[in-house]
């Protein structure tokens, strides 16, 4: 682990208490995730706008900087030069803590991804349900930020955004219950190291369950009820401005940063490919921009569904499914 | 154990403080040129609110809801249960069969009666 | 409506503002980040779903297709006002719409741009001078930045437009 | 005496325990069902799939439209007036503005009824243009509905296919006219310019491209699981509602009633050219977009049928002045538009000036029907079923 026994013994010697230790070295961690998914959703952003230029005849962002690439930071240091508007009648703290919320849960959940041997921050052994649940508390910010903002359309963005947490947290948790089943231990690195065989050919029921619940979890097409344009003018974030309507957009694609590469861990056999061990994190991510990539494909090609579907395709598809798996994974190992 | 909670911490400390830099930042570089139409809320463009917001909406999938808390409980049960499946063999999985049955049929009962239509 | 309720109510300019006039050097170290600032809002021009009429075809819906694409200049569609940079008034405004318009550009987040698209927005219209409800020009409830000829203009000469408001956005300085 | 007043109030006091006693009971009963209030949504002007400036308040109940209060006016710029004080071809140029998605139709029946006013013969090759540029503008319109039903159901990328389809059409409209949007080409007896050299060509290349991509795109957006799921059975439009209520177009026939103006009052050269009126029969929302779909294609076979039977010769009449003074009179006549029966009745008193134009718009009275239909759907489906609707606020206000 990263809290070697020399500095340890350091520590000790100096009289610095284990804490004092232990939260210095987090908070280095934790900047160098941050400024890791910093670089993260500028890419993805990037690669957003290009993927869906490509799908749509278009050439995408060319002009700002080199093809383009500096686009988001144009779009950032705007939204941060923009006028801040809070509405007269909003919930002072509501409104102001939804954007936090989302932004940090959705952070935080990337504390315990491991993105090759031995390189993650914190190997919880109970990680997976972590990664799962963590999250999952960035809905609670849709709600606040939907009832807070005082506004119609935010309000139902926000209440659309629970139904569908309602309808596909079940299926999402129980699609993984046949990897750990599998794996023998809820430890994300432990399932990356049993996957010698990619969990994708053994779990494909598992794998489809988890892959469309994930996009309803990260509100992406089809599954994007929250922000429904056509209808919901900005679903959720329609009152909000500037920055604060940024660490939205942070929120979601770190989501989406972390829902991809929870896939690649789970069921795309982690940073295991080819060559020695050091290309680890290379191979993880290739997978991971390839999960992007098809999660962005689907974002861009298909409608969207209609909240009874959702909820009909999360409840009577998919948790049955999930549930069909898990039994087939036990008889099976069983045999 | 100690050591997560402080690492868990730090985590949310260092997402606060970048939250609460970025708008202390976009604080001093904004110009800010209230009206009273600037703050009230938009209505597609409509200056008079019809209704209240915050009223008591029809949740329809009130239901729905207990059935996440019942099924969240189950998963929960699931996941220790399946950590250690592999030593523990056929017993285990019928037992859980058994226990998934159970609410698979209350899944059942509950599709049966309806309350899984949006009505 | 009363056409002449369109002021705003002025407050002090930003901080930044202040501390350029109070500490000394600042000067300087805000001028470069308002260089910084400028060239980031020259090149993220958000624009407001607001079609009115004929030119909304035009200019908004066109805009964003694959032969003019204004996304390649950064420039994308936003459904409300408190995303939006640019307010692209196209086409015929109304006395019934004018409060309207007038109310959604005051909600839309400092700095903030409009420009006239067409001949209805810019005087009226070529052919409305005897009509009893059309407004004879849209800067008359709201302040425009670029007026863009045309009936309806094409859609290169809605981005020539942007150009030209890219240019004024240059020219302002941080501190308006 | 006195006993009788307290045995009355006695009465009356019993009178009114009862009455609180059975409303307590009723309140009971209703306390089983939680009461919840209906939100009042405003949706428009400013929205991304108000079409230009409809404002319609919605009335929800949870996610179910429990009524529409639909206002419109926003656009209304007064042409009928202003026709009276224009001369009969200064008032084409209104037209095009009217419903901006098809001018080229509008144009056109606004002429033929000056034409039925002044009794004035349109040579043969005027015609045939004007059935080829009306069938063109056609396709243009209802390749807007396809790519605004695409975006209302949550897809994107079909709208900048169909976009593109529709800028290769506006570029053969640029060669005729020069104009890509407003178009005022067509004149009382005849149009305002011959084809440029090889325009005919470009059509021909034009349909056979479309014909093959709208095969890709119909796969794309109405081969989709989601899109069908979404649409089918939405709203649903019986024959005889549909007649009450005065649909016309694409959405009259997409509930099974054969009813086209090009095939049941015939004009200009339309009974030269085969080619079926689509006719579908669920009248969902599923089935106007399939109508629009099918009749591009119907369209793409009538500009082949058009362009291999076009004559040479003049494209005005001789002799027109440049006054249009109609015989004092009134005439009416009716076009298919591509949002359905679209007519003028125009009454002209001997000058040079109409007397009253009235124009009788399809959009309207599609529109109206909004709230028949929407309310007891979805508040997502309500968007879809107004944009099915394909109504054009330029010519709903006029």
């Amino acid at each position: 682990m990263l809290t070697s026994v020399e500095l340890v013994e350091f520590a000790a010697k100096n009289g610095i208490p284990i804490w004092a230790l232990d939260a210095s070295i987090a908070l280095v961690l934790a900047l160098a995730v941050f400024s890791l998914c910093g670089l993260g959703v500028i890419v993805l952003v990037y690669m957003e706008r290009k993927v869906s230029a490509d799908i749509q005849l278009r050439l995408g962002p060319t002009h700002v900087g080199p093809r383009g690439s500096l686009q988001l930071i144009a779009d950032m240091i705007k939204l941060l030069s923009k006028e801040d508007v809070f509405p007269k009648h909003a919930d002072r703290w509501l409104f102001r803590l939804a954007p936090a919320l989302v932004f940090i849960a959705a952070f935080v959940g990337l504390m315990v991804i491991p993105i090759g041997p031995r390189l993650v921050v914190q190997d919880l052994s109970v990680g997976l349900l972590y990664v799962l649940a963590i999250p999952s508390i960035a809905v609670a910010g849709l709600i606040m930020a939907g009832f807070g903002s005082y506004n119609k359309y935010a309000m139902m963005g926000g209440l659309r955004a629970a139904a569908q947490m309602v309808s596909y947290e079940v299926p999402r948790a129980l699609s993984v219950i046949g990897i750990v089943m599998l794996a023998g231990s809820a430890k994300l690195s432990t399932i990356v190291d049993a996957q010698g065989f990619w969990y994708i050919f053994l779990q494909p029921i598992g794998f489809m369950v988890f892959l469309v619940s994930t996009l309803a979890e990260i509100n992406r097409v089809p599954f994007d009820m929250p922000e429904a344009e056509s209808e919901l003018v900005h679903g959720y974030s329609t009152e909000y401005s500037g920055m604060r309507y940024a660490f939205f957009l942070f929120g979601e694609y770190i989501a989406l940063i972390s829902a991809a590469a929870l896939t690649v861990v789970l069921f795309l056999g982690g940073w295991h490919g080819p060559g020695p061990e050091l290309l680890g994190p290379i191979w993880f991510a290739i997978k991971f921009f390839g999960v992007v990539f098809v999660i962005m494909w689907v974002r861009w090609t298909l409608p969207r569904f209609r909240i009874d579907q959702v909820m009909d395709l999360g409840w009577k598809v998919l948790l049955p499914l999930a549930l069909l798996n898990i039994l087939i994974t036990g008889i099976v190992m069983s045999i | 154990m100690i050591s997560e909670i402080i690492y868990f911490s730090v985590f949310v400390a260092v997402g606060l403080t970048v939250v609460v830099l970025m708008l202390g930042i976009q604080k001093l570089l904004q110009t800010k040129r209230h009206s009273d139409a600037k703050l009230s809320v938009y209505e597609c463009g409509n200056i008079d609110v019809v209704s209240d917001p915050r009223i008591q909406i029809k949740m329809r999938y009130y239901i729905f809801g207990l059935l996440l808390i019942i099924f969240d409980v189950e998963m929960i049960f699931l996941f220790p249960w399946a950590v250690v499946f592999k030593s523990l063999g056929l017993v285990a999985l019928i037992e859980m069969l058994v226990f998934i049955m159970i609410l698979l049929l209350g899944l059942l009962y509950a599709w049966r009666k309806g309350v899984l239509k949006w009505t | 409506m009363d056409l002449t309720k369109g002021q705003l109510i002025q407050q002090p300019a930003s901080k930044a503002g202040i501390l350029q006039e109070q500490a000394p050097g600042a000067g300087l170290i805000l001028g470069k980040a308002g260089d910084l600032l400028n060239w980031s809002r020259k090149n993220s021009i958000w624009w407001m779903a607001f079609g009115l009429a004929c030119c909304a075809i035009e200019s908004l819906m066109c805009l964003n297709t694959a032969r003019y694409d204004m996304d390649r200049h950064g420039g994308l569609l936003r459904n409300t006002p408190r995303l939006s940079d640019l307010m692209l008034v196209a086409g015929t405004l109304t006395h019934k719409m004018a409060d309207i318009t007038q109310h959604l550009y005051e909600q839309m987040p400092e700095p903030r741009y409009v420009m006239a698209i067409g001949g209805c927005a810019i005087n009226g219209g070529p052919f409305y001078y005897d009509s009893y409800t059309v407004v004879r020009g849209v800067d008359k409830i709201i302040p425009v930045d670029v007026y863009v000829p045309g009936c309806p203009p094409r859609p290169e000469a809605v981005m020539y437009g942007i150009e030209q408001l890219k240019e004024k956005i240059i020219a302002r300085g941080m501190i308006e | 005496m006195d006993k009788l007043e307290q045995l009355k109030t006695t009465r009356a006091d019993l009178d009114d325990l009862s009455a609180e006693f059975s409303s307590n009971e009723e309140s009971e009963e209703g306390s089983k069902d939680i009461k919840t209030d209906v939100l009042t949504i405003n949706f428009g002007p400013q929205h991304p799939s108000a079409h230009g400036v409809f404002r319609g308040v919605f009335e929800v109940d949870g996610e179910i439209i429990v009524g529409i209060e639909p206002h419109i006016g926003y656009l209304h710029r007064c042409f009928e007036k202003i026709a009276e004080h224009r001369t009969y071809t200064q008032f084409i140029p209104f037209t095009d503005r009217m419903d901006y998605l098809s001018s080229m139709l509008n144009n056109w029946g606004y002429v033929i009824s000056v034409e039925k006013l002044a009794d004035v013969a349109v040579p043969e090759r005027a015609e045939y243009l004007r059935v080829i540029v009306g069938e063109l503008n056609r396709i243009a319109s209802h390749l807007v509905f396809l790519s605004t039903a695409a975006i209302e159901a949550g897809a994107l990328t079909p709208y900048f296919y169909y976009f593109d389809e529709r800028e290769r059409i506006l570029w053969l409209f640029e060669q005729l006219c020069g104009a890509r949007f407003t178009y005022n080409y067509m004149r009382v007896g005849g149009v305002r310019v011959d084809t440029p050299d090889g325009w005919l060509d470009d059509v021909l290349a034009f349909t056979e491209r479309l014909e093959k991509t709208m095969v890709d795109y119909d796969k794309l957006l109405l081969g989709n699981y989601i899109f069908k799921k979404r649409m089918k059975g939405v709203a649903p439009f019986s024959a005889e509602q549909a007649l009450d209520w005065g649909l016309t177009g694409p959405s009259l026939r997409a509930s099974g009633v054969n009813y086209d103006v090009r095939k049941a009052d015939p004009y200009s050269v339309y009974p030269r050219i085969d080619f079926d009126a689509v006719v579908l029969y669920n009248g969902d929302n599923l089935d106007r977009v399939i109508a629009r779909s099918q009749e591009i294609i119907q369209s793409i076979n009538i500009i082949k049928q058009a362009v291999a039977q076009i004559p040479d010769g003049r494209v005005y009449s001789p002799g027109m002045p440049r006054y249009v003074t109609p015989p004092p009179g009134e005439a009416y006549a009716h076009i298919e538009s591509s949002r359905g029966d679209l007519g003028f009745y125009i009454i002209s008193d001997g000058s040079p000036k109409p007397y009253r134009v009235k124009i009788q718009g399809p959009s309207f009275g599609n529109l109206q029907v909004l709230p028949a239909i929407a309310t007891g759907s979805f508040f997502s489906d309500a968007v879809l079923i107004f944009g099915t609707l394909d109504a054009v606020f330029g010519e709903v206000d006029r």
